[in-house]
């Protein structure tokens, strides 16, 4: 089964409405070991983008992830708006002119944006980042296919590890990102970025599981 | 929350329009995307210096827009970043063939989207270097690997770096005055009580009615410690201690000192502040060549102080007295 | 209370201090009794122009000692007027033979403290004239027989008399343009929080956690009404047109527009105050020919803001224009 | 029995403790319609006052009154600085010289010296000022006096006229001072400057009682 513009259109849209949900949750976890704007910036920017998305979609998958990436690029700030912008323009790069993908199409985008992301923002997995949730969804759901599960139950598996990951952030001492200035006091705390991540995924196993 | 605004999600948008009907002869306002440039911009031949960052920090950035000091600002929502394609109009709107400069306090957010602008415009052909200010003693460089917040030396660089391009110091010349700039430079604040973001509407954190914050950070940002009020020499002398030994200063260093409101504290009291300061610095055998005490980088309402301490050498201080006409520094013009 | 002091009792001597500390170049400053004089004081010729009043207002009045604006400033203890010494001293201190203007802010106290000063000065043969300002339209001053507050225009009138005096202005032509400044402005000014006089150690009024009071006097004096807190917009029309109707200001009108925080209200809600401002006066057909966004005559650290209109002519417009340079107004020089 | 320098000196010591006192009452009177600071701009006063007159006490009654005039004038500031100051002063020339005092030198100083506070304040009875308080007591010194009672009756009529002045104060609107700002709202409360007169009269009564 492969990956179709209505559902990439579809996840999307359904990550700006999980987003709307759980804006003032993220913006809570950002008042802990950050600045309480990563709520208020990622809904602003998801807006945007479904506005933008709705005036006049593009007609393949790259140029729909290209136009996402635009938009949180010059609608989100902060950290999470050019990291999330590099994610979304890397997979739009990866995908250019494509109407379907395959799963493991999919899964090779999704690594090297996950590895663009990392890069812009010089992010490892153990930084307590939004990395800590991207990079296991992308194991896992590489894992998943090689066992030769369908793209529907990988990205289940997926967004499963990226929730695993992003849990596991809470112990961590942040290295990266305005939590690294708290030093200490910044274990014993979910990073927000981890946790947008893990909305992110768990949006694509949702729509995937409704075809 | 008690704030002199219309709409809280368009503070921003609304303050830029303010201060473009307040300066017509200084500067211009884009709100699509938002920056404030020069009136006289682009200047051919001058490199085009350019900042930017969260608003809420008021004069910073667009008070600094003028001549002698930042050709554009670029602000993003309040205590947000702005946004690569900020920058990257601006400085297609300003720049005068000689390359851009960026003036970048040292927040991951910052850090990135200004990199994204500069990929942008050096796809476009145009050099841009970028100078990263981390001045922020409270926060242990040694220990996290982000570095420092930077602070109060942004506005420091922003005079002289502006300075020296209005004097025509080639691009490569004044990023390496700019990183001089920037590793001569320390800062440190605190807070009486905390600030509120308008859309979030409550404080961005809690102080009890007898607590101060030591060390914190410019968006309310936890500091190094809490404490009970104390009196304002004893605070200065904690926000002092840290800075002179950071860099370290040394007797016979020549600095230029700021003593700077976050916001809701008033001149009376910075000049309470800034007399234990100048004594300190005295008995330190260090000199204040210059000074500005008053609100130039501040945290909305939030009461408190920062001190900054630049070392600075005869050129540095030579480009720090040349003139500057911007909406809130001004001398000489 | 929290603020950066050290002993409630010291803190207009402190903060003196300070001043005196960050600006040689351009004050001095007498503690015993209290006043801040021009570092240049006498200047042969020229009228000398002090000011005074209450501390707790700054930068007014010492923020305005020096070229081109006050020749010395008397600042009383915290919201209380100065006392005939501190004039006195002041005056015989800065006097270049030409005579002293006195810029008095209509309050009894300091009216009569000023007076006794000129009776005294008079007694040693030197010529004081004094000009009074009475312009918080909040007052309605056919009812009270004390008159208006003297509040906003003694920012300008202290700009456009400095001036005046500097352009070499006998006494009495300095006098009575003096009268036509403090004739022709208007101001009214609101509070969204209370302020906390040093040695009182609590609030001198209380607000409801929505409530404002608008028309409120730079010491806290209720005003008007108290009402919810409003958009700025709605804000800026209630001081506005009380102002506008007052003089009253006609279309064709060129004015000076101060718009002032009472000390804890940041630049990024003045700028978007300003804009109102800006909106109405241009619907109004008011042309505001030069304008002040910021901090200029406080309340200690109360949070709100006030409006000053001044209609202009030539003469003042000029004299505005001319340099400044002291520490808390300066350009062109 | 004649006014002595010793009592003169009583007598200002008397205020000073009076005004200690009633500190807190004269600023909580000033709060509710001037500016919270009467109370601590008279004591800041008369114990700079009692000070300067310890230091080197001048031996003739209007030679301390001048001390006492030039001592409130350079120390409280205000409204009622320049007025006590008045006051005093005017006293000081009354009597410049002597060094005992008869009862009807005493009201006809005494007289002048409110008529120069009203002079200095443009004020008259019943707007709601000390006058209110000063003026009733020399009325009432003098009814006294004329009455051919002592002068220690007399100051303690005196001393009760001004209190009743003082209250009737409470239902007048302000026309002068600070006060007269709040138009009709400064109905109900009593003047602060009327009740630090008031005090002035009853340390002068209690002095003379104590002979
Ligand atoms: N250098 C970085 N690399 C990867 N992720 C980062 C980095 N810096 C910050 N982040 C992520 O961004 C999140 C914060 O985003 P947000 O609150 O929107 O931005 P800001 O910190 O600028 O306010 C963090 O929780 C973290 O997951
Ligand atoms: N013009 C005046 N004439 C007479 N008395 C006055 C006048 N103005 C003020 N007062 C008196 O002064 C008192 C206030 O003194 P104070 O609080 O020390 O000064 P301020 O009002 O300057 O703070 C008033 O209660 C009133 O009795
Ligand atoms: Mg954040
Ligand atoms: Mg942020
Ligand atoms: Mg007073
Ligand atoms: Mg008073």
């Amino acid at each position: 089964m492969d990956l179709t513009t209505e559902q990439v259109l579809a996840w999307i849209q359904r990550i700006a409405e999980l987003i709307r949900q759980n804006r003032d949750y993220l913006t809570q976890l950002d008042a802990a070991i950050g600045d309480a704007d990563h709520g208020a910036n990622m809904d602003r920017g998801f807006q945007v983008t479904v506005q933008k998305l709705g005036n006049e979609p593009p007609n393949d998958v790259g140029a729909i992830f290209r136009t996402v990436g635009m938009a949180l690029l010059s609608s989100v700030g902060g950290a999470a708006g050019p990291l999330y912008g590099t994610f979304f323009l890397e997979l739009g790069k990866q995908l250019a002119g494509r109407t379907a993908v395959s799963a493991q199409e999919w899964a090779t985008a999704l690594r090297t944006a996950v590895a663009a992301v990392a890069a812009r923002g010089q992010a490892q997995v153990g930084d307590k980042t939004m990395i800590d949730a991207l990079a296991p969804a992308v194991e896992e759901l590489e894992r998943a296919l090689a066992e030769g599960v369908s793209l529907a139950v990988a990205m289940q598996r997926a967004a499963a590890a990226a929730e695993e990951g992003m849990r596991a952030t809470i112990p961590l001492q942040a290295q990266r990102g305005r939590a690294s200035y708290l030093g200490e006091r910044s274990v014993g705390h979910q990073d927000p970025g981890a946790t947008s991540s893990a909305l992110l995924l768990t949006a694509a196993a949702e729509i995937l599981a409704t075809e | 929350m008690k704030k002199l605004i219309n709409d809280p999600q368009q503070v921003v948008r609304e303050a830029l329009e303010g201060m473009a009907a307040a300066h017509p002869d200084l500067i211009r306002v884009s709100l699509e995307p938002k920056y404030i440039y020069r009136a006289d911009a682009p200047r051919p031949g001058k490199v085009a210096v350019i900042s930017g960052g969260g608003s809420g920090h008021e004069p910073m950035h667009g008070g600094f827009v003028g001549y002698g000091m930042l050709d554009a600002a670029c602000p993003g929502e309040v205590f947000t970043s702005p946004t690569p394609d900020q920058m990257y109009e601006a400085a297609k709107r300003v720049h005068g063939g000689a390359g851009v400069l960026f003036i970048v306090k040292n927040y991951s957010g910052d850090v990135m989207n200004f990199d994204m602008a500069a990929d942008l415009l050096r796809g476009d052909g145009i050099a841009v270097e970028s100078v990263l200010i981390a001045d922020d003693v409270a926060v242990e460089s040694s220990l996290y690997s982000q570095g420092r917040r930077g602070t109060g030396t942004t506005v420091l660089a922003e005079k002289i770096l502006g300075a020296a391009a209005e004097r025509g110091y080639a691009l490569d010349r004044l990023a390496e005055l700019g990183r001089r700039v920037a590793e001569n430079g320390r800062s440190m604040g605190m807070a009486l009580t905390p600030c509120t973001v308008p859309h979030v509407g409550k404080p961005t954190f809690e102080l009890g009615p007898d607590e101060v914050e030591i060390g914190i950070g410019i968006h309310g940002e936890p500091g190094r410690y809490r404490e009970p009020l104390r009196p304002a020499d004893e605070i200065v002398e904690r926000l002092l201690d840290p800075i002179l030994s950071d860099l370290p200063f040394r007797a016979g260093d020549r600095v230029i000192c700021m003593v700077n409101s976050m916001g809701g504290t008033p001149l009376l009291e910075l000049n309470i502040v800034y007399r234990k300061v100048a004594a300190v610095c005295a008995q330190r055998g260090v000199t204040i060549a210059r000074n500005l005490v008053g609100a130039y980088i501040t945290s909305l309402e939030m009461a408190g102080v920062s001190i900054t301490l630049l070392r600075v050498d005869d050129e540095m201080l030579e480009l720090w007295d040349d003139p500057v006409h911007t909406p809130a520094l001004r001398w000489r013009r």
